[in-house]
């Protein structure tokens, strides 16, 4: 093997007296993609962040980049060390074009006025690259964040660095965009870039890595070459225990089934969602699929009044509800879990008792309207226990939470109000592998008890897993929709074919 | 008894009129008691404050309070709490209820002989406007004493009455250029205080209007300066205020009835005299020398 | 703006398999928090001791005390609604103005026969007025409240004006007068509260029970919080804006009518200028954000009460007034500049 | 939200199976930039209008509008400084009180025999001494930039008053005092502008080209945008806040200057009073965002002009002072909900 382009000796770092990395060691050669696993909060973030000269290291550790010491202070630093990043939270000025975000900190200039011209023409090929769809001159407001995802890894390739860092890449990416992400990826190696990958995706850590490092409490639990990568090896170091089985189908959808609890008819609003349909019954899980974009997400805000339809109308047990706000959602039994838990979902500088209460608050009065918190206490503590939330107490802020756990505080709200239907955008999104089946048996159980569960996933393996029925979304319209039988489980590749529009090719 | 400390409330410090008010005061003081202490506040025409202000210098244990009053007859509850704490409050420039003396300019009489000078000069026939500025009772005494003069004289029209031009430069500058565009015809101005007739000088130079006639009350230094100028020759009168012998003779009634005498009349009006730029070279400012 | 630190308590993630950690963990907690919860009273603490020496012992009498308690009253009734509004992320900059108008409509109606009676409630409803209509063009019509109620500050302020036909309306034989100039006598002849005080205080107290107590309160702490999540978690966000804007007009209105008691006399131009920034003032000196969701009542208290021992220490230690103003403003960024040293590494203000 | 600098091949969010949706999506989006670059421009014609109409055709004279344009002329220049500061995301309300003491600052080198020709620069170096001061304490030491420069509102105030010992400083014989009170004739006779509205249009034409066309402008843009990322990004934040802060002083220096040409003499409390609210409301009528990152200098001229029409409209048309009062707080409050009817479907401001 060729000397190490990278490493990284018994780094640690603290934030106050936590101790995120202990004496980490990291050595990564040119020509290979290393995948970074760990559970939430191991801290890969925090290693790559270090790298890339966002934060400082404590004193006593050692970066060598091929074989020379340096130095990396700051942001600048890292650059000029030859590492790209792109950050795991999307680090783009929305108010800026894509070409201006792509470029900023290395602005083109000329007698210190911008040359506009030859910045868009320098982003052009590597977009074309990618298979963006949009320009160089569109404000990064006005793409999703499928396509800020792109921008991020525009900007990162666009430095022409020898270590380009990826810091769970694809969370906001769909399939055929993921793919040809790895196809990018797999260039790069081709070419010599040396390439840190972390995802808590399995699927791509098989496909893509070359050898696998693990962390966990922010120390190295150990490194696998290619021959050793396997699912329960990396999972036992990750986790310390062995997890049986990952994705939980107990509930039998047939036995419990009982009439639809949750019809949407005909909803549209008059821009990305057109005319669509979906039934939830009792007791089932139904997956909603389709690629980024494809309008899932603003389906499920059209269904509990967070946007105002233009056409359609919601059925709860058979009777038409008139919802045109969240509120009225929640007091229909309609409970929906956000995509993005940071910004639409939870009050990060609250307690976890105020989250997890907040939607039923009005339920703990006494005296008319005084807060009996001994009630929401109670309920906090129960659901910390039911879900398996880790922190201190039911006091400490939920941003202070790692991405798992704060996504079960979220669901205990959501669980809170005893919703009759629960649609769940994204909820393993960013979530570890033990969250992750955790996530799954806790829906597992909600459809044995009787709650109607629509799952709105990017993640097909997952959809494949859980679901008893899947509902496939192209372009603001419903493409498909296939059921498990015990003879024929529907499979990624049917999912893709109504996601892309092939399956029409295919009839014809 | 001596003198031993003293508060002033005033409107507002950065006016130079009360500036030379607070030095008035000052000098009578420290002639009277040089280890006197003076602490003088501005209220900045917020009645609220002022009370405070009267708050902490009983609080302080002042043995007078010079007050110029936000309003005269607001400001009464405050003067009885103080009076109750054994302090003597002596009103200067506006009258204030229920304090122990007044001494103040005749407001009137000095809007009165400013207006007459326009009417004079006008020959009683003319388009003129009153400048009008923050509504305190000393400008409102100005405007009466205006108003009482321009009445008497039917052939004098008052175009505009009801535009406040704050008191200063600025407001007089901006209010007067809109006046020039609104009024093709315009004979005299009569500014409430003097940074408004300047700022009223400067705007119609800037638009090459002559031919006005501006006269003012205060006899400040900057009219001082402007009666001298040639180049604001539309600035011809004011009616002079002399607010350092004003404050002097407000503490020297304060030490008077510290010591019980009684002065012979609660409210002294102090006469204004009219500053013209014939008669200006005999006229001794604010900032002249007062130590005599 | 500010720098979005990690919030204090981060990192409490408390992987099960460290134990001791988590302890420590909460121990530190708690030292920040009780740290935090003190907030500026030590810095008010320093200044009235301060104050004390160099007046020669004046500070820490019994009279002086009740007129710094007295002269906080006002501002401590306004910045308890503004916390309430700067708590949502929003600001009220109308409250001097409203002030006004409400001291002005309470002094009409103290003068008019038969419903003299009635001018208290009239000033307090004239201020919930003129706020549930700045909250309304807030929530319903989604404006900006900067410019809205910058808007009324200008408007409202001529409203005032307008009220008394730009004259002072007094009135010497006002109702209900002791509440602006006489005090609540607990143990005789030694402990008596001015009554201005005691209405400052309990204002306080109904909005720490409203905030800390009630559903609403933790509603309004979610709409500063994060308002998109708010929204999506059922909260009728736009009756809550309408609410606090409402309260902030409403203690406008009860300020205006304090000021109406004290004086015995209003007038729509010369009460309550620039009382907005005394207020937000006091609010921030408080710890409450900018940014909404962060903040306590408690910590309005003690800014205003340091408003007010600044005006009351720099006259009684005969500080000039140029330089008073030159020492409130070195003051203010020094508190705050304290503050943050003090709770250096945690969260933002 | 968007600013300016539209790109027409915006909008390409299209999935490409939807031919027709694209062009549809992209058509609409195009209608709307050209509105939102009009920006308030057509309130501000619709005033001029009316108050033509109501002033028996006196507003659209020559002489009028020279006056309209040079009374707007500081508060322009203000704005435009404020432009920089509230696209970062922060706000400076100190700038009345700088332009007081940079007013005194110049006039009293003027009076001082030798160097008076200095006193243009030394006004205008005061403001920016005073601006980058503000600027390091919110940068370095991270505080809350409406504490800050509301602290130095109060101090800088007395250090105005401090600099003339109270007194109001006049000299009639300021050199280049041509800038406050002469024009600059283009057309003989015919066409002349106020030297005073030159000055501001060349600081908005400037201040467009640093925000638009150069490096530092994107880097403004970036930090209001997402400071964390612009921080990332290897942008030094601290510079650029310092930097925004220093031009707001800086200008603030010039409109002291522009003053005290214009009125031959500055006092230092008098002079630039809630200046700094004019200034604001001149930036967020033109349609920059508190939020930081978005809007535009033109929107900031077309705001100041608009806060310009009104006060001379309503001279000119001859309300009383009480009645300015209330239809200036209404006329702000409409232009902003017009504006955001106009834009409604779109996004945030
Ligand atoms: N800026 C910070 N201040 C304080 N603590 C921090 C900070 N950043 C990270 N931490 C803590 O350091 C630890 C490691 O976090 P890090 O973000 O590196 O985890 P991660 O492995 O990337 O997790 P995830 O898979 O959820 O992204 C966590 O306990 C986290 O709470
Ligand atoms: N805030 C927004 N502004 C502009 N366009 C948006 C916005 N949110 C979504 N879109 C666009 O609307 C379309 C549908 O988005 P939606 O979020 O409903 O899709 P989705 O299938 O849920 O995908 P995702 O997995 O990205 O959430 C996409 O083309 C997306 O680019
Ligand atoms: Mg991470
Ligand atoms: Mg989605």
């Amino acid at each position: 093997m060729s000397d190490p382009i990278l490493e990284m000796r018994r780094v640690s770092k603290s934030f106050f007296s936590i101790k995120a990395l202990r004496n980490v060691d990291l050595t990564v050669y040119p020509g290979e993609i290393h995948a970074l696993m760990g559970e939430n909060g191991a801290g890969k973030s925090t290693l790559m962040k270090i790298l890339s000269g966002a934060y400082r290291p404590d004193p006593g550790g050692e970066i060598r980049i091929e074989g020379k010491p340096v130095r990396i202070d700051g942001p600048l630093g890292g650059r000029a060390a030859g590492i790209s990043i792109i950050y795991q939270e999307l680090s783009l000025a929305p108010n800026l074009t894509v070409a201006e975000n792509i470029y900023l900190g290395r602005e083109i200039s000329r007698a210190g006025l911008l040359d506009r011209g030859a910045m868009r023409a320098g982003v052009g090929p590597m977009l074309e690259r990618l298979g963006a769809d949009f320009t160089p001159s569109t404000l990064v407001a006005h793409l999703s964040m499928g396509q800020r995802q792109l921008v991020e890894i525009a900007r990162a390739l666009h430095a022409r660095s020898k270590i380009l860092i990826m810091d769970e890449p694809t969370t906001a990416l769909s399939a055929g965009e993921s793919e040809r992400l790895f196809a990018l990826i797999r260039q790069l190696r081709a070419e010599g870039l040396a390439i840190i990958y972390i995802s808590h995706r399995m699927d791509e850590v098989y496909a893509l890595g070359d050898r696998v490092t693990v962390l966990r409490d922010g120390t190295l639990v150990g490194s696998l070459d290619k021959p050793q990568i396997r699912a329960d090896t990396i999972v036992r170091l990750m986790v310390g225990r062995e997890v049986s089985s990952f994705y939980k189908k107990d509930h039998d959808p047939r036995a419990s089934r009982g009439g639809a609890v949750l019809a949407a008819i005909d909803i549209a609003d008059g821009r990305r969602v057109k005319g669509c349909s979906v039934t939830v019954h009792a007791g089932e899980v139904v997956g909603l699929a389709g690629l980024i974009g494809a309008g899932r997400t603003e389906l499920a805000h059209l269904i509990i009044g967070a946007s105002p339809k233009t056409s359609g109308h919601v059925e709860i047990e058979g009777r038409a509800v008139n919802i045109r706000t969240p509120g009225e959602a929640l007091d229909a039994g309609i409970a929906y879990l956000t995509e993005d838990r940071k910004a639409l979902g939870l009050f990060l500088d609250m307690s976890c008792l105020d989250n997890i209460n907040l939607a039923v608050l009005g339920r703990d009065t006494k005296l008319g309207c005084i807060l009996d918190r001994d009630k929401g206490r109670d309920r906090a503590r129960k659901a910390f226990a039911a879900l398996g939330i880790r922190a201190a107490d039911t006091s400490v802020a939920a941003g202070a939470l790692s991405g798992g756990n704060q996504q079960k505080v979220l669901l205990s709200r959501l669980l809170a109000t005893k919703p009759k239907v629960l649609i769940l955008d994204e909820p393993t999104r960013g979530v570890d592998v033990g969250a992750k089946s955790e996530i799954y048996s806790i829906i597992d159980n909600l459809a044995k008890s009787g709650t109607a569960i629509l799952v709105i996933s990017s993640d097909l393996p997952e959809i494949v897993g859980i679901c008893d029925r899947v509902i496939v979304m192209r372009a603001g319209r419903i493409a498909g929709e296939m059921e498990r039988t015990a003879t024929s489980p529907f499979s990624q590749e049917d999912i893709m074919a109504f996601a892309t529009g092939m399956e029409q090719l295919d009839a014809s | 008894k001596e003198l031993k400390s003293i508060g002033v409330s005033l409107g507002s410090l950065g006016n130079p009129f009360f500036v030379a008010l607070s030095k008035g005061a000052e000098f009578e003081a420290k002639k009277t008691n040089p280890n006197v202490k003076i602490t003088t506040v501005g209220y900045e025409y917020d009645l609220g404050k002022q009370v405070t202000q009267i708050d902490n210098f009983i609080a302080a244990g002042v043995d007078l309070i010079l007050l110029n009053p936000g309003d005269p007859k607001a400001i009464g509850p405050a003067i009885k709490k103080a009076q109750a704490a054994g302090i003597i409050v002596v009103a200067v420039d506006t009258a204030a209820e229920g304090a122990d003396a007044t001494v103040t300019t005749n407001n009137v009489q000095a809007g009165e002989i400013s207006c007459q000078y326009i009417v004079d000069k006008l020959g009683g026939k003319g388009d003129v406007i009153i400048e009008n500025g923050p509504h305190v009772s000393a400008v409102i005494d100005r405007v009466v004493g205006c108003k009482n003069v321009f009445s008497k004289n039917p052939g004098i029209k008052v175009l505009s009455d009801d535009q406040d031009a704050k008191g200063s430069r600025e407001g007089g500058l901006t209010v007067t250029q809109g006046y020039l565009t609104r009024f093709t015809k315009i004979d005299a101005v009569f500014a409430i205080n003097d940074p408004q007739a300047i700022g009223t000088d400067l705007a119609a130079r800037q638009q090459q209007r002559t031919g006005i006639i501006i006269t003012s009350v205060d006899g400040a230094p900057d009219i001082e300066a402007a009666l001298k100028d040639p180049a604001a020759k539309q600035v011809q009168a004011s009616a002079s205020q002399d607010p350092f012998f004003m404050a002097r003779r407000a503490v020297q009634i304060g030490v008077s009835l510290l010591n019980g005498q009684k002065p012979a009349s609660t409210v002294e009006l102090l006469p204004s005299k009219l500053v013209t730029r014939d008669n200006i070279a005999e006229y001794k400012g604010w900032t002249s020398d007062r130590s005599q | 703006m500010p720098p979005d630190n990690p919030s204090p308590q981060e990192a409490t993630t408390a992987t099960s398999g460290t134990p001791g950690f988590a302890t420590a963990e909460t121990k530190r907690q708690r030292t920040r928090m009780i740290i935090r919860a003190a907030g500026m009273l030590p810095v008010l603490l320093l200044l009235c001791v301060g104050f004390h020496f160099l007046s020669d012992g004046r500070f820490f009498s019994g009279q002086n005390l009740g007129i710094v308690l007295q002269q906080a009253a006002v501002n401590t009734v306004l910045a308890a609604g503004m916390t309430f509004v700067i708590l949502t992320g929003g600001i009220d900059l109308s409250v001097g103005s409203i002030l006004a108008a409400s001291a002005m409509a309470g002094l009409i109606v103290s003068t008019l026969p038969d419903i003299e009676l009635l001018w208290l409630p009239a000033a307090v409803l004239t201020g919930l007025v003129i706020g549930v209509f700045n909250g309304a063009l807030i929530a319903l019509l989604r404006l900006p409240p900067f410019i809205v109620t910058l808007g009324s500050l200008t408007a409202v302020r001529g409203l005032a004006r307008l009220l008394g036909a730009d004259t002072t309306v007094f009135n010497s034989a006002i109702p209900y007068a002791f509440i602006g100039n006489a005090s609540l006598t607990l143990v005789p002849g030694v402990v008596s509260i001015p009554w201005l005080s005691v209405i400052a205080l309990l204002v306080i107290l109904v909005s720490w029970l409203v905030l800390r107590r009630t559903v609403l309160g933790v509603h309004i702490y979610a709409v500063g919080g994060n308002e998109s999540a708010a929204r999506l978690a059922g909260i009728k966000v736009r009756a809550v804006l309408i609410f606090v804007y409402g309260v902030s007009g409403l203690l406008a209105g009860l300020g205006g009518a304090m000021q109406a008691a004290r004086l015995y006399a209003a007038n729509g131009l010369q009460l309550g200028q620039s009382y907005e920034l005394d207020a937000i003032t006091a609010v921030i000196l408080g710890g409450t954000s900018f940014v909404g969701g962060i903040g306590s009542i408690w910590g309005t208290l003690v800014g205003a009460l340091i408003i007010a021992v600044l005006s009351n220490g720099l006259i009684l230690t005969g500080v000039s007034d140029v330089w008073q103003y030159v020492i409130k403003g070195v003051v203010i960024i020094g508190a705050v500049a304290l503050d943050r040293y003090r709770l250096q590494g945690s969260a933002r203000t």
